[in-house]
């Protein structure tokens, strides 16, 4: 193991009253990987945040290469070769690769303040072809697809960080992987190791534990904004991990499995033939009430498009939609919701939330035409329905009053799920349901959905990961390019091995 | 901070539009004597009760985060279609108005929301629209309401106990629109449009009609206050909503909600509208030179509008 | 389009399709992004059509002429717009200037005769106001559309506090040689206003301030994630649209001699309508230099087209109402998943 | 596709409506003044039918509207008198030497206030009435405070009431108000509180002072009458014969409305005119100039420019001026703007009328004054108390004295106390 890089001792955040993180040690050592997992709000964003510049820590100090460090905004962090990727995409759609890697940096290419984008280009091509990606780099990044953005952002902060540390940058990963494919995964991870052979270090945050075990070194784990383990990655396990986590020792029943309903036969939706031009073609199943449909397959092999169409965000091309005996095509959102279809989407903040508006508002915007008398809402009924819900579903709040984007990221998710129950739709379309969220708040959405079912609804769930998706479903249909190659039963007990279903997936 | 000491700020910020109103109160009072006298309090509610109709609809636009610079032709429209029939129908008019309100706001509506244009654009070209109506129906600038007929328009001047009946009219409205605000489901989603319309329209509701029901609302409203415009200058007068627009749009503002759209309430727009006729007529009063009263009006609003900001709001990106 | 694919389902691979697909949108994309062109072409053509005089060199010249002043404004609110803010200052901003270069230079009321000084005055004047509208925006966090309102009606105040009400009169023979000289044809106003906007274009795309701009309107948190100090930027951007102001109105006092505060009056908002007729967006990050060339030029010819069309004086609103909603109903960029505010 | 049906739907409605209101328009503003008159009578109380008649006959003593009278006078212009004028709205009641002309004893004038009401300050003229009316209200003792209201007759009545919440009984007011229709509210709010004011310029059809004992006159300016001799003066100066274009004031604005009328109605009289288009610069330079400018070029042998204000004829001028056309093309214009004058001197403008805003402001100021102190038994006065007031036609002959007397010195010098000086004619009061 290389030289000692990064040091912080005592580390300690806290805002007003609440302390968040207290007393953090940790050593990073050039070349390592290091692993850091919790559930949310444990802590990590707060540390990573604090090592990047974003926000000042409370105690503690910390040196960086023998000397003290202290960073206030982002770009300080950076000079002293630190750099952070962020969850959300921070990147700008409307410039071009070149323009966004060294946004904020043009000086080194401009003369009297005029910037020539043809050198600029030829230096971020050598700057992404570091990940081993190779595309015009005066392209806009709004016509580039997720994947590709999550590559070129880390190639981005790679860039800033080794121009200024060759060699001894600290990289910050917060949860990258969750918009990345299986190969591209590996495809990164692979990039992690040859920056980390460079005598680089990374510092790797996701909630996969298999993925945390597969690319680290050393693994932190932080529970409640505190320290509770710092072990060698070899030796460890998903259950130490878990237990360190959460505080209890994983249950064998991490899908809630014996929850599992079996599906009745009524049919509630048939799908027949269903086409959209160049995403998925001839797709027909039946979904039976009490059932959880299990959608596999690698980005791009049309689960997304399907679950487009099926909620209304997307017009098919052709086929049918048949609920209760009427082939339904649906306009919009509305419309589908109308008959009784209703997704959790995949883009929390961007898609989910309805950020400034309350709790309430968020848990019943889905049902207040359901809800309103005489064309009127009452006051204290609503209240008493988002309350109930709080507390069925364990969400952590002041009050139904809060803002919901003041909840953490599990939290917000469960308001959410509350909105799609509240909604009394019997279908519902859950889109990577678990994405970004901790695994506490994890098993308790799963055990919701097992009382969704149990309540005679009926799901197509696209799982965050295949091991979700085999855990919670009664059955998967799996889709390559568009087509299905297969169909699994996944009754409690003999559920199909990941190995056969990746077999048709690839 | 502590959480009580929290709680305290959150309250202060929570009131502070009242607080601006009572300050301008104040403030007049002392420099300008008679300024809380009967009269011209009852002068202040008799101005205001149009305004309080306008920009309480108009709210509705901002809260889906668009803008209405349509609504002052609109008044100019209705202004002058009551003047004129007013004499031949009586008071029905009125209610012919706020049908012809509903068809001009859902019009602006249809095409924002189905076309996908901003509003901006579209209120903007449609508002040519209502002042050609206007002034091809009263091309000589303006024209009265037969002195043989004011007996129609004589409730407007009426007051009940102290208050002028058109502004407890106007209250009434206002306390309608805070109904249809608070507690009906068209409310409920125009916020949610305003806030995060993609996830409200993901979420299952039908975003287009919330949109257009806001248009509609502000229409409807527009057509209310034209209408009452001419009962209050007995005569109908295409030019008077040239004016009116941005001032409504500045007491919304100025009663703090967020221009962004998805936060706010008719209760905080009525007092922005109380504060800004308040601070036109103190000035009349205090005698302040016309030279000035631009300058003045503008410093005011610009303070008054800090104090009041929603800050629930604060951690939006303001633009 | 889905009943145009139908049939081709049957015979492509989804592979294929999905190459076919993307070019599909590539072209439609494509399609809008040059539709303020394709809509300048027709406007072109249709008053070519209608009026002979249309194409007549003079006509030509007055186009010109005619979209110098909003082509200037344009430079500053496209920036403005740009960050998806407003400024409706600009009008006030505009009348202030007009009415101090009148006070300043040699004119008809008093024995000023400050020259170029006193026109360089005035745009410091108008870039100071633009600072300061910026500031109390970022600072104060005070939505743009009503600091600037506000601050427009202060200016306007300002304004007719110079000139008491009595319009000045220009004397200066400086301005007489801009209005009125031409080379090879074109007047000198209009060059100047057309090296102002080319400086304006340069700024936006050749620095990093005009990317720096772009970022925040396209993602204003990104871009302040990479270090951009966004209220410095922002306040910069309306220090220019106020500087910019400023110079408009001075162009606009050298076109009437005579300043007052009305000679702002109307100048704001068909530039606006200009600006996303050319492809610009109000929520901001889209359109850019070109666009709002192309909007103006579309805007002036519309304008100058109704006048030799001799236009009913009453319709002439509702029908340059009707064209330019059709024409933004053409020009904008619309997708089924957004929303328009 | 839906969205495209929609686009095509919404523009036809306003198109469809736009051209019923076109039929509408037509008639109403841009050419003939009958119809006009059936499109205002209609929308009075007077019965279409009587009105129709007015028009045709041009029997003045109708129930009709103003209006109606002024465009039955253009219908039978030809008819009407040696110059073409037509003067059918000016009474022959004789102007006594003096009205309330008296000694005024300062002291008694002490703790009026004098609320002298205009639109805004952001114009020549109007400056002028404030002025004027801070002069009388000088030589009467009293105070004198400017309301103004940005042109909207809704913030004109909340000055004045606020005013009279100031100050009660001690005040009068003299107003320039902005809409006709606002004249009869502000006689009432008055009438009410007892406050005496004088309101110039504009009446509303069927207000009249008598009825209001503390409405002291209605001073008006005879817009019809003075657009007629200044668009007489432009034709002439074109010999009577060529093409020529007009630039009208802000729509819907009634000066706007009287002087586009008065200019039809001269039009009558010179069948060698042809106007080639009339159009609106809402009283601004800047689309006056524009304007200008496309004419220049769609009609290369335009021989005159004919508009209803000074900053729309110096807009004009200075597109004129770029061409080389100053002179050339003949031009007139109104409200007496320095600038304006300069240019009649210079020769590019053929007229331009001084309405004298000092003596407007000053006596309908002093009118009040004298009602409210007591000099001035209103009722004395004769022709109901309706007249029309003196305005000084502006050619290069006396353009210059023009400016030194109104101009240069901030002071006419009037005797504001002999009212009977601001009286040119009686109106002929039609709509009883």
């Amino acid at each position: 193991m290389g030289e000692l890089l990064f040091e912080a001792k005592g580390i300690g955040k806290d805002y007003g009253a609440t302390t968040v993180l207290h007393d953090i040690d940790m050593k990073i050592s050039s070349g390592e990987i290091i692993g850091l997992i919790g559930e949310n709000g444990a802590g990590k964003s707060t540390l990573m945040k604090i090592i990047s510049g974003v926000e000042k820590q409370s105690f503690g100090t910390m040196t960086l290469r023998g000397k003290p460090y202290s960073a206030n905004t982002i770009l300080e962090a950076n000079h002293h070769g630190i750099g952070m990727v962020f969850q959300e995409q921070s990147l700008v759609g409307n410039l071009t690769v070149a323009q966004n890697i060294y946004l904020n940096r043009e000086k080194k290419y401009s003369t009297a303040g005029f910037v020539s984008w043809r050198k600029m280009n030829v230096d971020a091509k050598k700057a992404i072809a570091r990940l081993g990606l190779d595309l015009d780099t005066s392209k806009k990044v709004r016509d580039l697809d997720f994947a590709t953005r999550q590559m070129i952002e880390i190639a981005k902060v790679l860039d800033v960080v080794e121009e200024t540390a060759s060699g001894k940058a600290i990289i910050l990963l917060d949860e990258p992987t969750t918009v990345l494919s299986n190969e591209e995964i590996d495809k990164l991870f692979e990039n992690m190791r040859n920056v980390a052979a460079r005598g680089n270090a990374i510092i790797f945050i996701s909630h996969r534990l298999d993925e945390v075990l597969k690319i680290t070194d050393r693994i932190y784990v932080f529970k409640d904004g505190a320290e509770t383990a710092e072990m060698p990655t070899k030796g460890a396990d998903i259950n130490i991990l878990y237990e360190k986590m959460v505080g209890r020792s994983t249950t064998g029943e991490f899908y809630v499995e014996h929850k599992q309903t079996v599906p009745t036969d009524e049919v509630v939706m048939s799908v027949k033939d269903l086409s959209v031009f160049g995403s998925f073609n001839h797709i027909s199943f039946d979904l039976h009430k009490g059932e959880v449909l299990g959608l596999c397959g690698v980005e791009g092999s049309g689960k997304e498009s399907i679950c487009a169409v099926l909620v209304g965000d997307e017009a098919p091309t052709s086929g049918e939609i048949v609920i209760n005996g009427k082939n339904q095509n649906f306009a919009n959102p509305y419309q589908a919701r109308k008959k009784g279809i209703l997704g959790v989407p995949k883009e929390r903040r961007s898609e989910g939330m309805i950020g400034i508006l309350s709790l309430e508002d968020n848990i019943l915007i889905s049902h207040l035409d359901g809800l309103t008398k005489r064309g009127l809402l009452n006051g204290k009924k609503t209240r008493a329905i988002a309350d109930e819900w709080i507390k069925k579903a364990g969400i952590k709040c002041t009050s139904a009053e809060e803002r919901i984007n003041q909840l953490s990221g599990g939290n917000a998710q469960k308001v959410i799920f509350a909105r799609a129950l509240e909604s009394g739709c019997r279908i519902l379309i859950l889109n990577h349901p678990t994405r970004g969220v901790d695994v506490g708040s994890k098993e308790e959405i799963y055990s919701l959905v097992r009382d969704m079912t149990a309540a005679g609804n009926s799901i197509i769930l696209l799982g965050d990961t295949l091991d979700e998706c085999i855990g919670l479903s009664s059955r998967c249909i799996v889709l390559r390019d568009g087509l299905i190659t297969g169909s699994f039963e996944c009754q409690v007990g003999n559920k199909p091995s990941q190995k056969n279903i990746v077999e048709k997936m690839m | 901070m502590t959480k009580k000491k929290a709680f305290k700020q959150e309250y202060l910020t929570k009131y502070m539009y009242l607080i601006s109103l009572v300050l301008v109160m104040v403030v007049f009072s002392i420099f300008a004597p008679g300024f809380l006298s009967l009269y011209s309090l009852q002068n202040i509610m008799f101005e205001a009760a149009p305004l309080l109709i306008l920009a309480g609809g108009l709210s509705f636009i901002i809260y889906t985060g668009g803008i209405d610079l349509g609504a002052g032709a609109m008044v100019s429209c209705t202004c002058v279609l009551t003047g004129i029939y007013i004499a031949k129908m009586g008071n029905i008019i009125v209610l012919l108005m706020i049908l012809a309100g509903v068809v001009m706001g859902t019009l602006n509506g249809v095409i924002t929301a189905k076309l996908k244009l901003p509003s901006f654009i579209v209120t903007l070209c449609t508002q040519n629209f209502w002042n050609y109506v206007a002034l091809i129906l009263c091309p000589n600038g303006s024209i009265i309401i037969p002195m043989n007929m004011r007996s129609i328009v004589k409730w407007t001047t009426v007051k009940i106990g102290v208050i002028p009946s058109t502004f407890l009219l106007a209250i009434l409205v206002i306390f309608l629109l805070y109904v249809f605000q608070q507690y009906t489901f068209y409310g409920k989603s125009i916020f949610a449009v305003g806030a995060n319309a993609n996830a409200t329209r993901l979420a299952g509701v039908n975003i287009d009609a919330a949109q257009i029901s806001a248009f509609t609302i502000s229409g409807v409203c527009s057509a209310l206050a034209g209408a009452l415009y001419a009962y209050k200058l007995k005569s109908a007068v295409p030019t008077i909503g040239t004016s009116l627009t941005l001032t409504a749009i500045a007491s919304v503002a100025l009663g703090g909600t967020s221009m962004a759209g998805g936060r706010g309430s008719v209760l905080r727009t009525s007092i922005g509208v109380l504060t800004i006729t308040a601070v036109t007529s103190g000035l009349d009063m205090m005698g302040a030179d016309p030279l000035w009263k631009n300058i003045i009006i503008g410093v005011i609003l610009i303070g008054a509008v800090c104090l009041n900001s929603d800050s629930q709001g604060r951690d939006l990106i303001i633009k | 389009m889905n009943r145009k694919w139908e049939n081709a389902i049957k015979e492509y691979s989804v592979g294929q399709q999905f190459v076919l697909r993307v070019k599909d949108d590539a072209k439609r994309d494509r399609i809008t992004r040059i539709a303020p062109v394709i809509l300048l072409v027709i406007m072109t053509l249709i008053g070519a059509v209608s009026q002979k005089d249309f194409f007549s060199p003079d006509n030509l010249v007055n186009i010109l002429y005619q979209m110098s002043i909003p082509l200037v404004i344009s430079v500053g609110l496209m920036l403005v717009l740009l960050i998806g803010s407003i400024d409706l200052s600009i009008e006030g901003n505009m009348g202030f200037a007009g009415s101090l270069v009148a006070f300043l230079v040699t004119n008809g009321t008093n024995s000023n005769n400050f020259g170029i000084w006193g026109v360089l005055f005035c745009i410091f004047i108008g870039a100071l106001v633009g600072f300061i509208t910026g500031f109390l925006h970022v600072k104060a966090r005070i939505a743009s559309f009503i600091v600037t309102y506000a601050i427009g009606s202060i200016m306007t105040g300002a304004a007719v506090l110079i000139y008491k009400g009595t319009a000045i009169k220009v004397l200066d023979p400086a301005f007489e040689v801009i209005s009125r000289n031409k080379f090879l044809g074109i007047p000198y106003l209009t060059i100047i206003a057309f090296a102002v906007f080319l400086i304006g274009a340069l700024i936006l795309n050749y620095t990093a301030f005009g990317r720096a701009v772009y970022a925040i309107g396209d993602n204003e948190l990104a871009a302040a994630s990479t270090g951009i100090d966004v209220g410095k930027v922002k306040i910069l951007v309306f220090t220019i649209s106020g500087c910019i102001a400023s110079i408009a109105g001075i162009l606009m006092c050298i076109r009437l001699k005579l300043g007052q505060s009305s000679i702002g009056a109307d100048q704001m908002f068909p530039v606006v309508t200009s600006i996303v007729i050319g492809g610009g967006s109000l929520a901001g990050g889209k359109g850019g230099a070109l666009a709002s060339f192309i909007g103006v030029l579309i805007y002036t010819e519309l304008v100058n087209w109704l006048t030799l069309m001799g236009v009913n004086v009453y319709l002439r609103g509702v029908i340059q109402g009707i064209i330019i909603i059709i024409a933004v109903a053409l020009t904008i960029n619309k997708n089924r998943r957004t929303i328009a505010k | 596709m839906k969205k495209k049906i929609l686009a095509i739907l919404a523009a036809m409605t306003m198109a469809a409506v736009t051209v019923a209101g076109c039929g509408g328009s037509n008639g109403s503003t841009t050419t003939a003044a009958p119809a006009a008159t059936a499109a205002v009578a209609a929308t009075t109380a007077a019965p279409a039918a009587t009105a129709a008649a007015a028009a045709t006959t041009a029997a003045p003593a109708t129930t009709a509207a103003a209006a109606t009278t002024k465009a039955a006078a253009a219908t039978t212009a030809a008819a009407a008198s040696s110059d073409g004028i037509v003067a059918d709205n000016e009474a022959d009641t004789p102007v006594p030497a003096t009205i309330g002309s008296t000694k005024i004893d300062k002291a008694k004038g002490a703790g009026y206030h004098v609320g002298v009401c205009v639109l805004s300050l952001d114009n020549e003229f109007w400056k002028q009435e404030t002025e004027g009316a801070k002069l009388a209200a000088a030589q009467y003792g009293a105070e004198c405070d400017v309301l103004t209201c940005d042109s909207d007759a809704n913030k004109q009545l909340q000055g004045i009431k606020d005013y009279i919440a100031k100050y009660g009984d001690k005040a009068v007011f003299v107003v320039d108000p902005c809409t006709t229709a606002n004249t009869s509210n502000i006689a009432e709010i008055c009438e009410e509180s007892g406050n005496y004011c004088s309101i110039m310029f504009h009446r509303a059809d069927g207000l009249f002072p008598k009825d209001f004992p503390h409405f002291v006159v209605s001073g008006k300016m005879n817009d019809y009458v003075n657009g007629q001799k200044t668009a007489k003066a432009l034709f002439d100066s074109i010999g009577g014969k060529g093409k020529i274009c007009e630039i009208q004031g802000l729509l819907g604005d009634d000066s706007s409305l009287n002087r586009h009328n008065a200019f039809n109605a001269m039009l009558k009289t010179y069948p060698g005119i042809e106007v080639q288009d009339s159009q609106s610069a809402s009283w601004n330079q800047a689309p006056a100039m524009t304007l200008t400018e496309n004419w220049i070029v769609k009609y290369p042998d335009l021989a005159a420019i004919y508009s209803s204000n000074d900053s729309m004829a110096l807009g004009a001028l200075e597109a004129l001026k770029a061409k080389g056309l100053n002179g050339k093309v003949k031009l007139v214009g109104d409200d007496g703007a320095e600038a304006a004058m300069q240019a009649v001197i210079s020769g590019d403008i053929v007229e331009t009328i001084a309405g004298d805003g000092y003596l407007a402001g000053g006596y309908g100021a002093a009118f009040a004054l004298q009602a409210a102190e007591g000099y001035l038994d209103v009722a004395s006065v004769p022709g109901g108390r309706l007249f029309f007031s003196k305005v000084t036609f502006v050619t290069k002959d006396n353009a210059q004295n023009v400016i030194d007397k109104f101009i240069k010195t901030r002071d006419p010098g009037y005797d504001y106390t002999n009212l009977a000086f601001a009286v040119d004619k009686f109106q002929l009061v039609t709509d009883k």
